[in-house]
C-alpha cells in the first residue's frame, strides 16, 4: 500500500497552493483508495487508469485499488464500513448492499452533485434506465417509476452508484452439437420444433423448449452425441440452483417475474405485501416450472450446490450442452487452457416465458456491480473521485473496458456499431439488459435473502414442495417486514 | 554475588530506589512476570470480549447509525426463544458428536498403529500428520470437489459400485457425513498424537511382564494400555469438542449450511447474524450463550487435565 | 534363523509396509492436492480423475506471476511478499507468545497468587470465543490505535491468540521441574535471572519447542483475522489464497493446490524436525515420562 | 541341567552386548549374573525370557531349544527391576494375573493367591493398588507374582536395587528362603556383589559381554581367575600392585621389583617358575591379608600411613610408598597412626600373581 493518505494529500495541496500564489487551478496529490473484488474487470480499471487517467483539475491522482478476493469481499468491506475504519474513498458494491450501507451512513448521496454537474447529468441520462434503477437508487425506484419521473436527476430520487460491471444472464451453448444436422433432425422429429442453432433461434427459445433440450441431450456414457461416442454422461442444460449467496434467487426471480408473479416490491412500500404475493399461485407455478427442469441437469443439481461456477465448469469441461450464466463468466469459456469448448461455443439470449401474443418475456434479475463513493471525504477528494467516474464512463474508456472483457452501461456506447462485435456475447447482453430488474435494496435484504435461499434449497433438494417453500418465505417476509415497519 | 536484589527478571537492573525499587520488590515478582502477557491479552482479547458483552444488552446494529438503547436481557430472551437457535444447536451437536467420535476412533486406531517402533516410522507418521497443517479453506474446497457428482474422485469411485449416481451432498444425512468426514480427517491426527503420547508413556516393562505372564492381548489392553490413555482420551474428546464447536470454514465451503438448513451450525448461524444481518447485539447474546456452553465444557476439560496430573503423580 | 515371534513394541519392514499403506491412504487427499498443483484445469476436472498426466509447472508460475489485462505482459504478483509475511508474522507472534507466556507461566508456577487457578481459567476462556463475535470490536480498536494493516497489529493479535496455550503448556513443564535445583542454585549465589535462564529454561527446551510447533500449526492457516486486519502490504498467504476461490471462474484448483503445496513446505519441515517434542507437547505436558 | 546357554550372542548394530557365552544352571540352582552396568547381564536374562532375540547361539530350557518361542510360550517367571506391577490392579489381582492364562477356576486362583500372600505376608495389603504400596511391599508383590505359578525357571532382574540397605538385607533372606523351597533353576541379575555372594549357589561374573568366571561364591572370592574378577569382587577392593619379576628361587619364592626402586621376595604360586625373568606381572593381595611390622623385612615394602579409617571391629588404613597406594585392614587393636613409617608384608600364599594377559598364575588344586 502506498500509504499516502488523503490527509497528507490535502496538506500537500495546501503547501502547493501557497507556493503558486494566484494560480486559479489548485492541484493536489490525491489518493483514492478503492475496495475492489480481485478479478479482470477491476484489474482492467486499475491498469487502464494508470495508463490513461489525466485529472482535468490538474491533480496528481493515484487510484489505489485494494484487491480483495471475491469470496471474502463482502466480509472485508462490511467490516471496514461498520467499524468506521474510513479506509476507502470508493467501493465496488453489489446493488443489494445499497440499503444497508446507505442507511449506515457510509455511501455518499450524489444527487446534489449530479444536479450541479451537467456532465454527470449527461452520463446518468445515457446510462441504461434499468441500470440506474438497480445500481443507483435508494430508496429503490423501479425503471418504470424512474421513466415516469423524467430525466435524471429526478425529484425525489436519490442517486448513489455507477456501473463498474453491468452483468446479465445469457445462454452459453455448444454450437457443434446444437448445429449438428443429425441432432437437429432428430430433435425436429421428436418435438416438432427446431433445435436452436443460430442467435435468432435462441431469440425464439422459451422455457418449454429449454426443457425439451434438456430431455433430448441427456445421454449416458457410451451413447452417441453429434456423431461421437460419449466417454462420460452428458446433460443438455444447466442453470444455477445454488444455495450460496443469491444464486438460486437470481434464477428463480426471473421465472416468477416472467410469469406475472412478483417478489415483495419495496418500491411500493408500505403497501406492498409479501403474504399472498410471494406465494401467489402464479409464483408457485413459476417456481414449480423452474424446479421441473432440474431433472435434466447434471447430478450436482440435487445437492443445491449448482452455482454459477459449477455450471460454468460443467460447461467448459464438455459435460453440458447449454447453460445460462453471467456474461462476466464468459471469458474463461473462450480460454483454451481452461475450457475444452473454447472453439465450439456461441452465445444467445436467455430463454424466457412465452406470452399470449407469442412474444417472449425475458425479465431477469440483474447481476454485476456498481461502485459508489463514501461519505467521509473532503470536497476535493469527492470532486476528484467524480472526475474518475467521468473518466470511467467516457465512451473511450467504456469501449476499452468492453474490448478487455468488461461491459458498458451507457446506451450510446452499446449503440455503437462495433460494440456487438467486441465480444461474442455482447449482442445477447445488449438484448438482455433491457429486461433487467433488481431484487430488494433494503438494509434487511440479507435476512430476506438467506431465509429465501434456505427454503429454495430445500425445494431444490427435494425436501419440500415449491408451495411449502414459498409459503415459508412469504410468512417470514411478512413478519419481518411488518416488524420493521415496511409493511403496514 | 555481586548481583544484588536489583537483578530481577524482566528488568535490565538499572532501576534503584523510588518506583523502580517498589516495582522490583520480590513480593511483586510474580505479578511483574505476568504483566506482559496479561496486558496483551487484555488489549487484544478481554477488551473486545467485554465490549461485545456490553453490546449484548443493547439493540445495536453495526450497519445503523442509530444510537443504541439499553434492552436488558431481551436479546437473550429472543435468542433463547427462537426455534432456529435450537435447531442450530441440534445440528451442531450432531456434527460435533459424530465428528469427535470419528476422530476418536480413527485417531485411536492410528495411535495404536504408531505405538510400535518400526523402520521409517518418523516418515510414515508425517504422512498422517500433514492434514492438520492444511488450511480449513483448502480442505473444504478439495473435499467439496471430491464429493462433486461429476468431477469428484469419491463420486467416481462410488459410481463404480452403484448404478444410481452417487450424490454425497444431496441429502441432509449425506451432507452431514461429508462435513464430518472432512473435519475428522483433518483432526484425527490430533487425537492420534494425544493417544500416542499416552501410549508411549506406558512403561515397556509392563508389556513385558504381561507377556511373561502370558496375558491375552485383550487383557493386556484393558489392564495396561487403557488405564494409561483413558484420561487422555477424555482430554481429546473435550478439546476437540470445544474446537469443533467453532467449526465454520469447512461447513461454509462444503455446504453453506445446506441442503436447506440441515448443516447450518451455530458458528455459521452466528456468522450470518453478526455479519450478514448486522444483528450485532443479538449475535453477541448468542455468542455469550455459546461461550457459556463452552465454559462448561472447559471445566470438564480442566477436570480431566487435573485428574491426569494427579494420576501421573 | 527364522524368527517366529516379535519383540514387544518393535516391528520390522513388513509392518512398515502395512503402516505405509494406511499412511498413504490417509495421505491420499493431500497427495491429490499436490498432484493437482501440477495439472491444467482440464486435467484437474477430468473424468475419470487422472492419476497420470503430463505435469505442468504453470500453476507454480501463476503463483508468482500473472498476465496484465490490458497488455498481456507478465507481472509479478505479491505472493513472494505474502509468503514472507506469513512466515514472519507466524514465527514472530508464536515466538513472542512463547516468551511472554513463559514468563507468565514461570510466575504462575513459582509464585502462585491467590486464585491462581481462576486466573489461569480466565486466560484459557479467552481462547474459546467464536472469533466472529469479537471481530468488530477488534476492528474498531485497530482503527483507533492505528494498528490496522500494520505488522504489529496482526502480530500482537496472533500473540494474544497463542498466549493462553503457551502459558498452560509451559506452566505444566515448569511444574514438572524439581524446584530444589533452583533453590540450590540460589543458595550458591545465582541471581534470579541466572536461575531462570541457566537452570529452568534449558531443562524445558523440548517442551518449549513443542509449544512452538503447536502454536505454529494453529496460527499458520488463520484466515478471518488476517483477512480483516491485514493491509495490502501485510497480507498473508491464506488470505491471498482466497483469490483462487472464485472470480471469473470458480475455484482455480491448480493454482490453489500450488499455493497450498508451497505453503505446506515450511511447516512440514518444522514439524518434522520437532516431531518428537510435538508428541510431548500436545499432551499439555501432563504426561510424565 | 535345565537352563543351558550355548555360544549365546546379542549384537545391537555394531555393539556386541553379549559375546558367545556358555552357561548352564541346574535344577534348584541359583545362579547370579554379576557385573558392572552395561556388561550384558540383563540382556542375557532378557534373552532367556525371550524379551530379546538371541543374535546367535542357542537357549535350552529343560533340554528344549526355545530361541523361536515367544516369552509367553517359554513358561518362565520373571521379576522386573521396576517390579512392573499393573498400576490399575489391586495386589490380589496382580498376584492372580499370571494364572488367567492357565484357565484355573476362581476358587483355585483364590487359594493360590492366599498361599502366596501368606508366604510373603501380603494378606494385609491385598486390596491396595501398587501406587499405595511401600517399596518393600512392591518388591514382595513382584516376587509373589513371579512365583505364583509353576514355571520352568525363575528370572530376577536386579530384584533388590530399589530398596534401602536394611530392607535389602531382609529381602535377601526372604528371597533366598523362597527360592530354596521352590527348587527351580533361577537366574538373578545383580550388580551388587554382596547380594550375589549371599544368595547365589554359583556366580557368573560378566564383563563386556563375556563371562569372566563362573564358580561358587567362595571360589570367586578366594580364587579369582583373572585380574578383573579379583578387582571386582571383595570390599575393600583387592590391592593390585604392578611389579617386575627379577628372580625365582623355586618353591614359589620369587623376587619382585616395583616402581620407585623397592623390591621384595615373597612366596607365591609355584608356577611363577614358568615366567621368564623380567616379566611384568600384577600382584594381588586382599587388604585383610596384608600385614605390617615396624622392622624392615624382605617380604614387603616400606610405606607410610596416609589415612586411617576406623570401621568398628577393624581399621582400614591407606598406605603409600610414594608410587602406589595400598589398602590394609587390620584388627582394631593394631595401633596405626597417620604419618607412621611401616613395613608392609605379603605373607606366604596370600598373594595372587596375574600375568601380563591378566590371567592368574595358579597351580591346579
Amino acid at each position: 500500500m502506498k500509504t499516502r493518505n488523503v490527509l497528507s494529500g490535502l496538506m500537500g495541496a495546501t503547501v502547493l497552493a501557497a507556493g503558486l500564489g494566484a494560480t486559479p487551478a489548485l492541484s493536489a496529490d490525491i489518493t483514492i483508495t478503492m475496495a475492489a473484488p480481485d478479478w479482470p474487470p477491476t484489474r482492467f480499471m486499475k491498469e487502464h487508469f494508470d495508463q490513461t487517467y489525466q485529472s482535468p483539475d490538474g491533480n496528481n491522482t493515484t487510484l489505489d485499488m485494494d484487491f480483495i478476493p471475491w469470496p471474502s469481499f463482502y466480509e472485508r468491506v462490511a467490516a471496514s464500513l461498520t467499524s468506521g475504519e474510513q479506509k476507502y474513498q470508493m467501493i465496488v458494491t453489489d446493488s443489494q448492499w445499497l440499503g444497508a450501507f446507505v442507511e449506515g451512513g457510509y455511501y455518499l448521496n450524489l444527487t446534489d452533485k449530479i444536479k450541479e454537474d451537467p456532465e454527470l447529468q449527461a452520463i446518468m441520462q445515457d446510462l441504461h434506465p434499468a441500470l440506474v434503477s438497480a445500481y443507483s437508487t435508494y430508496p429503490h425506484k423501479t425503471r418504470a417509476q424512474l421513466e415516469a419521473m423524467g430525466p435524471a436527476p429526478a425529484e425525489g430520487v436519490n442517486y448513489y452508484g455507477f456501473p463498474q460491471f453491468p452483468d446479465t444472464y445469457v445462454t452459453f451453448y455448444r454450437e457443434d452439437i446444437f448445429c449438428n444436422e443429425g441432432e437437429m433432425a432428430a430433435f425436429q422429429a421428436k418435438y416438432g420444433t427446431n433445435l436452436p442453432c443460430t442467435y435468432e433461434d435462441w431469440q425464439d427459445t422459451d422455457w418449454q423448449k429449454w426443457g425439451q433440450i434438456g430431455e433430448f441431450f441427456q445421454r449416458s456414457a457410451g451413447e452417441m452425441l453429434a456423431g461421437e461416442t460419449l466417454a462420460d454422461d452428458f446433460y443438455g442444460i444447466a442453470y444455477q440452483a445454488g444455495k450460496g449467496y443469491d444464486f438460486s434467487t437470481m434464477a428463480i426471480n426471473a421465472f416468477i417475474w416472467q410469469q406475472g408473479g412478483d417478489i415483495w416490491d419495496e418500491s411500493k412500500m408500505p403497501d406492498a405485501q409479501a403474504e399472498g404475493v410471494v406465494n401467489s399461485d402464479v409464483a408457485v407455478a413459476a417456481f414449480e416450472e423452474y424446479l421441473s427442469y432440474l431433472q435434466y441437469m447434471p447430478p450436482v443439481a440435487q445437492t443445491g450446490q449448482m452455482d454459477i461456477f459449477v455450471i460454468q465448469d460443467l460447461y467448459m469441461q464438455g459435460k453440458v450442452g447449454a447453460i445460462i450464466d453471467w456474461v462476466g463468466l464468459g471469458e474463461p469459456v473462450l480460454d483454451p487452457s481452461a475450457s475444452t469448448v473454447s472453439d465450439k461455443s456461441a452465445f444467445g439470449p436467455a430463454p424466457g416465458t412465452r406470452k399470449a401474443d407469442g412474444s417472449i418475456d425475458r425479465t431477469g434479475n440483474i447481476g454485476g456491480q456498481p461502485f459508489v463513493l463514501t461519505t467521509w471525504n473532503s470536497d476535493e477528494v469527492v470532486n476528484e473521485a467524480l472526475n474518475v467516474v467521468k473518466w470511467w464512463l467516457s465512451p473511450d474508456t467504456q469501449l476499452a473496458a468492453t474490448a478487455n472483457g468488461g461491459q458498458s452501461g451507457l446506451m450510446s456506447v452499446m449503440a455503437m456499431p462495433e460494440y456487438n462485435g467486441l465480444r461474442p456475447w455482447n449482442r445477447a447482453h445488449v438484448e438482455m439488459i433491457d429486461w433487467q430488474k433488481d431484487v430488494w435494496h433494503i438494509p434487511e435484504f440479507f435476512e430476506l435473502l438467506t431465509q429465501q435461499q434456505e427454503e429454495f434449497d430445500k425445494a431444490i433438494t427435494g425436501q419440500i414442495s415449491a408451495k411449502d417453500a414459498l409459503d415459508a418465505v412469504a410468512e417470514f417476509q411478512q413478519e419481518l417486514l411488518e416488524d420493521i415497519g415496511f409493511i403496514e | 554475588m555481586a548481583e544484588l536484589a536489583t537483578d530481577n527478571l524482566g528488568t535490565q537492573g538499572a532501576a534503584r530506589g523510588g518506583f523502580g525499587a517498589w516495582l522490583l520488590d520480590p513480593k511483586r515478582r510474580g505479578a511483574l512476570l505476568v504483566t506482559p502477557a496479561i496486558t496483551i491479552l487484555f488489549v487484544m482479547n478481554i477488551f473486545p470480549l467485554m465490549w461485545s458483552f456490553g453490546l449484548s444488552f443493547f439493540n445495536y446494529k453495526a450497519s445503523s447509525p442509530r444510537v443504541p438503547s439499553f434492552r436488558g436481557l431481551s436479546n437473550y430472551e429472543r435468542v433463547l426463544t427462537d426455534d432456529k437457535t435450537w435447531e442450530r444447536f441440534q445440528t451442531t451437536a450432531v456434527i460435533v458428536g459424530s465428528s469427535v467420535l470419528l476422530q476418536l476412533i480413527v485417531g485411536f486406531l492410528l495411535a495404536l498403529m504408531f505405538a510400535k517402533a518400526f523402520p521409517l516410522r518418523r516418515i510414515v507418521l508425517m504422512l498422517v500428520l500433514t492434514p492438520m497443517m492444511l488450511s480449513f479453506v483448502s480442505v473444504g474446497v478439495f473435499f467439496k470437489l471430491f464429493y462433486e457428482p461429476t468431477f469428484g474422485i469419491v463420486s467416481y469411485v462410488m459410481n463404480l459400485f452403484t448404478t444410481e449416481k452417487f450424490v454425497m451432498l444431496g441429502s441432509p444425512a449425506g451432507a452431514i457425513a461429508g462435513i464430518v468426514i472432512a473435519d475428522a480427517w483433518m483432526w484425527s491426527p490430533f487425537v492420534m498424537l494425544l493417544v500416542l503420547a499416552g501410549l508411549v508413556s506406558v512403561p515397556k516393562y509392563l508389556y513385558e511382564a504381561a507377556e511373561i505372564d502370558r496375558a491375552s492381548s485383550w487383557r493386556t489392553f484393558w489392564t495396561i494400555t487403557f488405564p494409561y490413555i483413558k484420561s487422555l482420551l477424555l482430554l481429546a474428546i473435550l478439546f476437540r469438542t470445544i474446537e469443533t464447536f467453532k467449526l465454520f470454514d469447512i461447513v461454509y465451503i462444503i455446504t453453506e449450511g445446506g441442503p436447506g438448513s440441515s448443516t447450518e451450525t451455530i458458528a455459521v448461524f452466528l456468522y450470518r447474524n453478526a455479519f450478514q444481518f448486522f444483528q450485532t447485539s443479538r449475535s453477541a447474546a448468542l455468542a455469550y450463550i455459546v461461550l457459556f456452553i463452552v465454559i462448561v465444557l472447559t471445566n470438564l476439560y480442566l477436570y480431566a487435565v487435573n485428574r491426569r496430573a494427579q494420576e501421573a503423580n | 534363523m527364522a524368527r517366529k515371534y516379535r519383540e514387544i513394541g518393535k516391528a520390522g519392514w513388513g509392518y512398515t509396509a502395512i503402516t505405509s499403506v494406511v499412511g498413504f491412504i490417509y495421505f491420499f487427499p493431500v497427495l491429490w492436492i499436490i498432484l493437482t498443483a501440477f495439472k491444467t484445469r482440464t486435467d484437474a476436472l477430468a473424468v475419470p480423475p487422472k492419476l497420470f498426466f503430463t505435469p505442468t509447472l504453470e500453476n507454480f508460475t501463476s503463483v508468482f506471476f500473472r498476465a496484465s489485462i490490458t497488455t498481456g505482459t507478465s507481472q509479478a504478483t505479491d505472493m513472494g511478499l505474502y509468503f514472507f509475511n506469513s512466515i514472519f508474522i507466524a514465527f514472530t507472534s508464536v515466538g513472542l507468545a512463547l516468551i511472554v507466556g513463559t514468563l507468565a507461566a514461570y510466575a504462575f508456577s513459582r509464585y502462585p497468587l491467590r486464585g491462581n487457578d481462576t486466573y489461569l481459567f480466565i486466560i484459557l476462556t479467552t481462547r474459546m470465543m467464536p472469533p466472529i463475535v469479537v471481530i468488530i470490536p477488534i476492528f474498531l480498536m485497530f482503527r483507533l490505535s492505528g494498528l490496522a494493516g500494520s505488522y504489529w497489529g496482526i502480530i500482537l493479535l496472533y500473540t494474544a491468540f497463542n498466549i493462553p496455550f503457551s502459558i498452560w503448556l509451559v506452566k505444566s513443564f515448569f511444574d514438572e521441574l524439581n524446584p530444589e535445583i533452583e533453590d540450590a542454585a540460589r543458595m550458591d549465589g545465582a541471581s534470579e535471572r541466572r536461575v531462570f535462564f541457566r537452570f529452568c529454561i534449558p531443562q524445558i527446551l523440548a517442551g518449549l519447542s513443542a509449544t512452538f510447533v503447536f502454536g505454529l500449526i494453529l496460527t499458520w492457516n488463520e484466515f478471518l483475522f488476517a483477512l480483516l486486519l491485514t493491509g495490502v502490504e501485510t497480507r498473508t498467504v491464506p488470505v491471498a489464497m482466497a483469490r483462487t476461490l472464485g472470480g471469473e471462474v470458480g475455484v482455480d484448483y491448480g493454482l490453489l493446490a500450488a499455493i497450498v503445496t508451497l505453503f505446506l513446505v515450511p511447516i512440514f519441515f518444522v514439524t518434522f524436525l520437532l516431531q518428537n517434542q510435538l508428541l510431548r507437547g500436545v499432551t499439555f505436558g501432563t504426561v510424565k515420562k | 541341567m535345565t537352563i543351558e546357554l550355548k555360544k549365546l550372542t546379542k549384537r545391537f548394530g555394531s555393539l556386541t552386548a553379549v559375546d558367545a557365552i556358555d552357561l548352564d544352571v541346574g535344577d534348584g540352582e541359583v545362579l547370579c549374573l554379576l557385573g558392572p552396568s552395561g556388561c550384558g547381564k540383563t540382556t542375557t536374562l532378557r534373552m532367556v525370557a525371550g524379551l530379546e532375540y538371541a543374535t546367535e547361539g542357542d537357549i535350552y530350557l529343560q533340554g528344549a531349544r526355545v530361541n523361536d518361542l515367544a516369552p509367553r510360550d517359554r513358561n518362565v517367571a520373571m521379576s522386573f527391576q521396576f517390579y512392573a506391577l499393573y498400576p490399575s490392579l489391586s495386589v490380589a489381582e496382580n498376584l492372580a494375573f499370571p494364572l488367567h492364562a492357565d484357565g484355573l477356576s476362581r476358587a483355585e486362583i483364590e487359594q493360590r493367591v492366599k498361599r502366596i500372600s501368606d508366604t510373603l505376608q501380603l494378606d494385609k495389603i491385598l486390596t491396595r493398588t501398587p501406587g499405595q504400596l511401600a517399596e518393600g511391599e512392591k518388591q514382595r508383590v513382584a516376587v509373589g507374582r513371579s512365583i505364583i505359578r509353576d514355571p520352568q525357571c525363575f528370572l530376577f532382574d536386579e530384584p533388590l536395587s530399589r530398596l534401602d540397605v536394611q530392607l535389602r538385607e531382609e529381602m535377601r533372606g526372604e528371597i533366598k528362603e523362597v527360592l530354596q523351597d521352590l527348587s527351580k533353576p533361577t537366574v538373578i541379575v545383580t550388580h551388587d556383589q554382596l547380594e550375589a555372594l549371599t544368595m547365589a549357589d554359583r556366580i557368573a561374573v560378566m564383563r563386556d559381554g563375556r563371562i569372566e568366571q563362573v564358580d561358587t561364591p567362595h571360589n570367586v572370592f578366594q580364587s579369582p581367575e583373572n585380574l578383573f574378577v579379583a578387582g571386582f569382587i571383595g570390599t575393600p577392593q583387592m590391592n593390585l600392585l604392578p611389579a617386575t619379576l627379577t628372580g625365582t628361587n623355586g618353591h614359589g619364592t620369587a623376587d619382585f621389583a616395583i616402581a620407585g626402586g623397592q623390591s621384595m621376595t615373597i612366596e607365591v604360586d609355584p608356577r611363577i617358575a614358568d615366567l621368564a625373568q623380567g616379566a611384568n606381572v600384577t600382584l594381588g593381595i586382599r587388604p585383610r591379608n596384608l600385614e605390617i611390622s615396624h622392622d624392615p623385612a624382605p617380604d614387603g615394602i616400606s610405606t607410610k600411613i596416609d589415612i586411617v579409617e576406623p570401621m568398628g571391629a577393624e581399621t582400614l588404613a591407606h598406605l603409600s610408598d610414594g608410587q602406589h597406594d595400598l589398602r590394609l585392614v587390620a584388627d582394631w587393636r593394631v595401633p596405626l597412626s597417620e604419618g607412621d613409617q611401616v613395613h608392609t608384608r605379603f605373607p606366604p600364599g596370600a598373594t595372587h600373581v596375574f600375568t601380563e594377559n591378566e590371567q592368574v598364575l595358579r597351580s591346579a588344586p
